[in-house]
């Protein structure tokens, strides 16, 4: 990790529970108004991280998990880059993987229209990570 | 913030009224609501959310609403959405759910927009 | 760290500057609303929050500081619990932290009225931790 | 949200007005502004600074503001300081500083305390 983005970063854990979704969508929102960004990008990416939680939330959580959501934000280059990572989807198969994938059509569409770079992973038995990028208005 | 719900029954149609933050947290407790509505109307009755002060929707807030359009539509009810923020109109935009509903700027426009049927 | 606690347990890093401040806020306030608490009260709480962040930032920090500050927010019988930690004060003795102590006075002042409960621990070449507790309405 | 700070000259007294948050962030920069204003003033100038909008102002905020208070006490000229929102006159007065600062809640009062010296 370069030095810059170090200077810059910014992460955060919760538990795998929705009720702390709105946390996440404060903090993100702070975090990205920091930068030379138009309030409606700034609620795109609240909209697009927020969602990403929810992925983590309803793919992987019984009622009392104790499992954290790891949410990253930093700057890079001309980008702002989020990072959203939980660990486990409790031994689902490859196959429950797609048909969740499916499910969550509506969420990832709204990740995919309203960052610039999305990059995922969803792996069995080894959690997800999405990674998602808006590009700054330059100076 | 929690979510806030507000149900009046008018003359010849159901108006539901919003406030808050709608998202995996609070979006069942829409969908019960509404739900309720539902149960209490007659076949045909007709319906208005207004999203008066909704500031954000997700994903599982939009397929709930999905869910409602499909219900009233099996009992014939007509079903129409107040969407007044920009950024709530740009979310049914594009993901496509603005072909699906009917939707107005103001509850006016609704019971007019329920009237031509 | 019993299961209710981890339960509840929000993490947030930021880079030891003061840009980073407001996200604290934003994320702390945000936290402590989720709990019977009145508007008055997380305010107490954000401000109190802010200034232990402050403290960390003017004890420690160098122009391109690469170190960071660690706040959990957690829940705990009737309580909430602010933990504020960073790690070194850059080779500062015991007199120089008591100086620092005397100069923060008004921050300290503020944190000890705002809140219900307050610890602090600062070291030598160690860091400081800062512990705070505010009591919730009883239900 | 940045500070946002306006400086206005007025028969006899001059009028800043802030916007924001005053914290760690920025609160050099309402130290150099207000130090300017010093800068420009005649001895004896009488200074108002309206809290106009700021909802939170930390223990570096209140320190700058006994740093000009000094200043200006030094030059013989008057401050008011004008605290709209219960919160920042709490703050004002659980750190004592309430007795230190003659505080209105308006311009018009602040100026009428300048007045009667
Ligand atoms: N191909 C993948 N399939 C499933 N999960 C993945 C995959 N790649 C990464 N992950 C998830 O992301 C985590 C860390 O990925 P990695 O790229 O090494 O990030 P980091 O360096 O931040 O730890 C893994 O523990 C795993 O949960
Ligand atoms: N007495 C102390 N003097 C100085 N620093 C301390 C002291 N106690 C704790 N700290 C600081 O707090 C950190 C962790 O303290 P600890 O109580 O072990 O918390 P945790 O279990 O969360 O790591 C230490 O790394 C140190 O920086």
């Amino acid at each position: 990790m370069s030095r810059s983005t170090k200077n810059s970063l910014v992460e955060v854990r919760i538990p795998k529970k929705p009720e702390f979704l709105r946390v996440v969508r404060l903090l993100v929102s702070g975090y990205a108004s920091r930068w030379p960004i138009s309030i409606d990008e700034v609620e795109n990416i609240k909209v697009a991280v927020s969602e990403a939680c929810n992925t983590a939330i309803q793919d992987s959580c019984e009622e009392e998990c104790e499992e954290q959501i790891a949410i990253k934000c930093w700057h890079e280059g001309n980008q702002l880059v989020f990072e959203i990572k939980d660990k486990s989807h409790k031994g689902k198969s490859q196959d429950d993987i797609g048909e969740l994938h499916e499910e969550r059509g509506l969420g990832m569409l709204l990740i995919k229209t309203l960052m610039d770079e999305v990059d995922s992973k969803f792996g069995p038995n080894k959690g997800a990570k999405i990674t998602m990028k808006k590009n700054l208005r330059s100076a | 913030m929690d979510l806030m719900i507000d149900v009046k029954k008018e003359k010849g149609y159901t108006l539901i009224s919003v406030n808050g933050e709608i998202d995996l947290y609070n979006a069942k407790e829409l969908k019960d609501r509404v739900g309720y509505v539902c149960d209490d109307s007659p076949d045909g009755g007709d319906l208005i959310i207004d999203f008066k002060d909704v500031d954000y929707i997700d994903s599982t807030g939009l397929g709930i609403m999905i869910g409602i359009k499909r219900r009233i539509a099996e009992s014939n009810g007509g079903l129409v959405l107040v969407l007044h923020s920009d950024r709530i109109n740009k979310l049914f935009d594009i993901t496509g759910l603005k072909n699906i509903f009917t939707i107005t700027r103001s509850v006016d426009d609704a019971v007019a927009a329920l009237k031509k049927g």
